[in-house]
């Protein structure tokens, strides 16, 4: 075992997959002699040269669309969309599209392919460069949403995704890529898709999140802690298939759930979450089914003042974990 | 050959079909496939008038086209993106009567989507014909990346996208015409132009007579054919495979061609185009005009085409009669193949809704 | 009063507001000389002519963008999308440029256009004319999302929607058009953006729904009726801004819940009326919050049986409401 | 004009500007627009550099291209859709050092954005720049709405769409183009090719060499430009301005240009770009370029422009110290402005991450 950064864990997956299996075929803006605008890609290029790294022209429908070809010709393409705030303009090749290859074919076809995209803020990207959209693909049957918050699940889940014969959408907390370090097993392993993790055992509350919230939860765990609220935190991992079992079980166990995500909250996959809770969860409960989001604003802002204050953070969650304990 | 051919040749010109290499007994088929698909088109309008198709579109007008192109292609090794109106296209790739008529009924037989899609969405791994949506243009990227894993894995295939003017003007047609010239693929783009996108005219969908005149900006060669000659679109369509198949890159074709029937069994043309104008397209049918050529080449006669024609009727009425009695999709079903396995954490919520599709699963 | 079906609403407010305002402008593609694919602007070219109803080029992006452009520069453009299915296209357009040009540039600039789409089900559309899309848009701050149920609505909420100061996605079920006929006010009046209707007084349950779904609400609550159920039935009519208060005030006297919708279940706007009710109505709540919607399939099938599978009814509402009344 | 300038221009050859209708006295302007942009620009690498600036994009290099398009429009009458490098185009079209450094501070004055916004992200209603985001092509069908409204509405206006190279392989791109042409709008869209789209070079970006190859396949007429020659730019901006004015359509102008940084402050072009390519291109200054020419017109002095560099100097410090002493905006500023009128009902929710923006509001 060594500590590594979560995009070590992600470049480690692609260049194992790529070593693994000569059909998995990366392309993207800038993925190949640049590595990347975050380096995810870096050294892959020079290892596996042009015709499996492709810099793409600038053109994020393309770019989806021609990984569905190429899926469908033998290929398991891996693209990458810069940042999530592009992925809007591929929206329909991948929601009418890749979703539905298998479903609209009864079968005949299938669409082995996998859309990489760094999102999130806390980084100065502004209105642009800081957007969450996995509650968009989270409604999308047909595909899977995959969104890891430790550098081991970022290489094991993302080799899973590689693997998997359906479209996935592989999210990565771009502020995560390097703040979030953590052990990576030696040796060949792979995630699971479709299984929550238990970050953080506790009885009082539930506290359900994924992508680097987790990381913020678990820190406003730690700060409740001493005040005897003891918070289980639950890492989803995936939202699509979600794993309603573990978040469930949890609720029983403590009768209080909240969901923490960094997406603005209507409509946000903590609806999602919440609803689930307050249907299947509804006998267990004890008090209102809480979230902690973005506000409703159209995106975050560059400037330091409103980043904050759009952020989640530690001490926001917290107040919440204690408000929701006390009720 | 015929005697009366054979001296023809020799004496005079070479008929244009031996020019492009074309046999006769290749054109008969070329014709047979013609007069098939027009056969189960017109035939799809009756079922629909009897209400046993809810909906309908369209190819007739465009089968010259397609059957000239689909002649230059290998079925099985060739791929097509087609569209909805490429029921001809379809055929000669090695669809049959039966599998479409079955689509036409939506039966679970349907090899294109099993009944969950409308009519003419084609798709059939076996003859290499992907699936298609409703969404015009989106198949072109599609094609664009068959052709691209075909270029790097070394393998001899061609890609073909096809899809109506209209459609040029999406902004996934730019993005993958752009991808496939930078990278030189074997790809071809078909497009038949038929002056309409349901009712919005040429004038209002582009500024150019041709959009082959776009295909310069893409460096690649860019042809336009009249679409209702068969072996025009076909000397077009192969030049183009060579190019592709010789790594010398895509090519865009534009084909004229004319919509016989109104946009869908949802719209009248009427309404948006004038009589004459419909009555001077209809006057030009691409079957007519081939039939006229292959008699006057002596290819077909009166009698071989009578034959042909009732071949054709009963192949369809085969197809009608066995789609007619072949079985419903099962509502269990409804959940099947969303994704390779299933899921039971994405089966979820309540109510009837997904408790009836829960129950059966 | 005249009895009018709810595509007549829909034109009449187009026709009145195009009369009333020559910056009013109707772009899309057949909205001209054919009226449209199901005539929701039959006789306006021939009214207004083409300078002021434009049949554009097949190009969602453009529509919506050259709508954005056209608004910028003082027209008042009412976009169709032919149907809600080939939205996807344009939705960086909606979600990335029209939602945010006011946020973005501080209130420099603003973005009045209409955005209209039939959506929804039941009419053999298949994969891909079948589709609701309302979730998508309603979770993305900038937008407001109307979506009329009766003829009184259709006209007076769009009209509002082409008042309105900022960008408005205007939904219509293509299956109610010319199935939903009622009552349409004489003379001139605008339905305010913002409010739901109760649609019908009740005791025991609290069904919410929107579009077609809240007629068969309404059956459904008729059908249990007998059986001594008293169901009240909310129309939000627009999703974003939500009347939370309008739902927490039945939920509050029937302490039980229920969302219809036709949209698939997960991420689905119920979720969010849903996680609303968990949350702010929980010291209400006597069972739990309960969702009828379409199975989480990436569309609705073209053939009978399966289409039918697929849309909620008249029944399975019922049984719904059976179940959670006896809660 | 100067007696040496006069006696050359009736004695020889007239000069390329007066050519052009463009006095000295222009051509000063047009100059200290280059220059001003160009220290603002290095100004805002050095702030980056201490830590004052968190994010940089650059338009060094493209000036000549943007101020010598700007001279052709008429600020406060024609509509600038800019990206991200049109620094120098937006100080053409009125935008001023004050203003766009409130910008690079993020600050609440930001005119742009209130500081919402990445630096460089133009908007500037007064001077008809429109508010743009960082979806590259995106203002593009903008621009071809505007250009609309500006004609059914009967309007003497031209809409100018400004991108780069690699952003004309957007969808957006093509669809714009395509209704600016069936429209014959009153377009000019002005494609910046600095060769690049961060490290991804023209080769992979389209085929062709010029994207003004593209303009026939549009029905609108193309020019390839010296984008380092503010006069040879100006003149294709001038011709496409006319076209537009009078009713003959959209224009299409590429303008080679040499983007001298980095991509952005994110960006290290050393990684992908071979040292002798930097090198030639540095020595290609277009600013160096300008005031040779100036110098050899005597339209200036090397005193004058020593004076006129002093002073953009002290209009950037000045800019500088306003955007640096200028207040932040204000987290309870957060959910202005997100509609016309605030609805309580859109803030929803719990958790403090927005109860603190709830309890300023
Ligand atoms: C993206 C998208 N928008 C709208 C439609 C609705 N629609 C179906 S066919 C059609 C016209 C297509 O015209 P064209 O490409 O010329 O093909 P044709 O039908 O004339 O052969 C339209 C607008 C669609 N299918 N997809
Ligand atoms: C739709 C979209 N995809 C990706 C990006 C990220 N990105 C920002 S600038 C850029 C390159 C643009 O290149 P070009 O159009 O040539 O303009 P240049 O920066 O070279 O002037 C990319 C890929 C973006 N802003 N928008
Ligand atoms: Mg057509
Ligand atoms: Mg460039």
């Amino acid at each position: 075992m060594a500590v590594k950064t979560l995009i070590e864990g992600v470049r480690e997956a692609l260049t194992e997959e790529m070593e693994r299996d000569d059909r998995v075929w990366v392309l993207g803006e800038d993925v190949g002699k640049k590595g990347g605008v975050f380096l995810a890609t870096e050294g892959i290029y020079s290892r596996f040269g042009e015709a499996r790294v492709l810099d793409t022209p600038l053109a994020e429908s393309c770019i989806v669309g021609v990984a569905i070809g190429a899926a469908l010709n033998g290929l398991i393409p891996v693209a990458e969309i810069q940042f999530a705030d592009f992925i809007h303009p591929a929206f329909d090749q991948i929601v009418s599209e890749a979703a539905r290859i298998r479903y609209r074919s009864n079968g005949d076809y299938s669409c082995p392919i996998v859309v990489r995209a760094p999102f999130g803020g806390g980084v100065h990207g502004g209105l642009y460069h800081s957007q969450s959209v996995e509650a968009f693909y989270a409604h999308v049957p047909g595909l899977k949403v995959v969104i890891p918050s430790t550098p081991e699940d970022a290489k094991g889940l993302l080799k899973a995704a590689i693997r998997d014969p359906d479209p996935v959408m592989f999210f990565e907390h771009k502020k995560a890529y390097r703040l979030i370090k953590g052990e990576v097993p030696d040796g060949e392993y792979v995630t699971p898709i479709g299984t929550a993790a238990v970050r953080r055992q506790g009885t009082n509350v539930t506290c359900v999140a994924w992508g680097l919230m987790v990381h913020h939860c678990l820190e406003a765990a730690e700060a409740v802690a001493p005040e005897g609220i003891s918070v289980e935190v639950i890492d989803l991992r995936t939202l699509q298939p979600l794993d309603r079992e573990t978040i469930l079980r949890s609720v029983e166990k403590t009768a209080r759930a909240m969901v923490v995500h960094e997406d603005n909250l209507t409509g946000g996959f903590g609806a999602e979450v919440a609803a689930i809770i307050a249907d299947k969860g509804f006998e267990h409960l004890d008090a209102p089914v809480t979230r902690v989001a973005g506000p409703d604003v159209p995106a975050m802002p560059f400037n330091h003042p409103q980043e904050e204050a759009f952020l989640p953070n530690p001490e926001k969650i917290a107040a919440a974990m204690r408000r929701l304990a006390a009720y | 050959m015929s005697e009366e051919e054979q001296a023809r040749t020799t004496t005079a010109r070479q008929p244009r079909h031996a020019a492009l290499g074309l046999s006769p007994e290749r054109l008969q088929v070329m014709y047979r496939q013609m007069v098939l698909a027009r056969a189960l088109d017109r035939r799809m309008w009756v079922l629909n008038r009897q209400g046993k198709a809810p909906f309908v579109i369209s190819g007739q007008g465009h089968e010259a086209a397609q059957v000239g192109a689909a002649a230059a292609l290998r079925p099985g090794v060739d791929w097509l993106a087609p569209y909805y109106r490429d029921l001809a296209f379809c055929i000669a790739m090695g669809m049959t009567a039966r599998e479409f008529m079955l689509g036409v009924y939506a039966r679970a037989a349907d090899p294109a989507s099993g009944g969950r899609q409308m009519p003419s969405h084609f798709g059939l791994s076996r003859a290499r014909i992907i699936t298609t949506s409703s969404t015009v243009s989106t198949q072109v990227p599609h094609a664009a990346g068959i052709a691209y894993a075909a270029k790097t894995r070394g393998l001899d295939e061609v890609a073909v996208a096809s899809l109506g003017e209209g459609s040029t003007s999406k902004g996934d047609w730019h993005e993958a015409l752009n991808f496939a010239g930078v990278h030189r693929l074997p790809l071809v783009c078909l497009v038949q132009d038929n002056d309409y996108a349901i009712s919005v005219p040429h004038r209002l969908q582009m500024s150019v007579d041709s959009v082959a005149d776009r295909a310069r900006g893409y460096g690649m060669v860019g042809t336009t054919v009249d679409g209702g000659d068969v072996l025009a679109v076909h000397e077009a369509m192969k030049e183009a495979v060579q190019r592709a198949r010789s790594g010398q890159g895509p090519t865009l074709i534009d084909a004229k061609v004319a919509r016989f029937t109104s946009h869908s069994s949802d719209d009248d043309q009427r309404r948006y185009r004038p009589q004459e104008e419909l009555e001077a397209m209809l006057r030009r049918d691409p079957l007519e005009r081939f039939r006229n050529y292959l008699l006057d080449e002596t290819v077909l006669t009166d009698e071989s085409d009578e034959l042909m024609q009732q071949g054709c009727t009963q192949e369809v009425e085969e197809a009608v009669q066995e789609a007619q009695a072949a079985p419903e999709p099962d509502p269990a079903d409804l959940g099947r193949h969303v994704f390779a396995q299933r899921l039971d954490s994405s089966v979820s919520g309540d109510g009837v809704g997904d408790d009836t599709w829960q129950s059966r699963r």
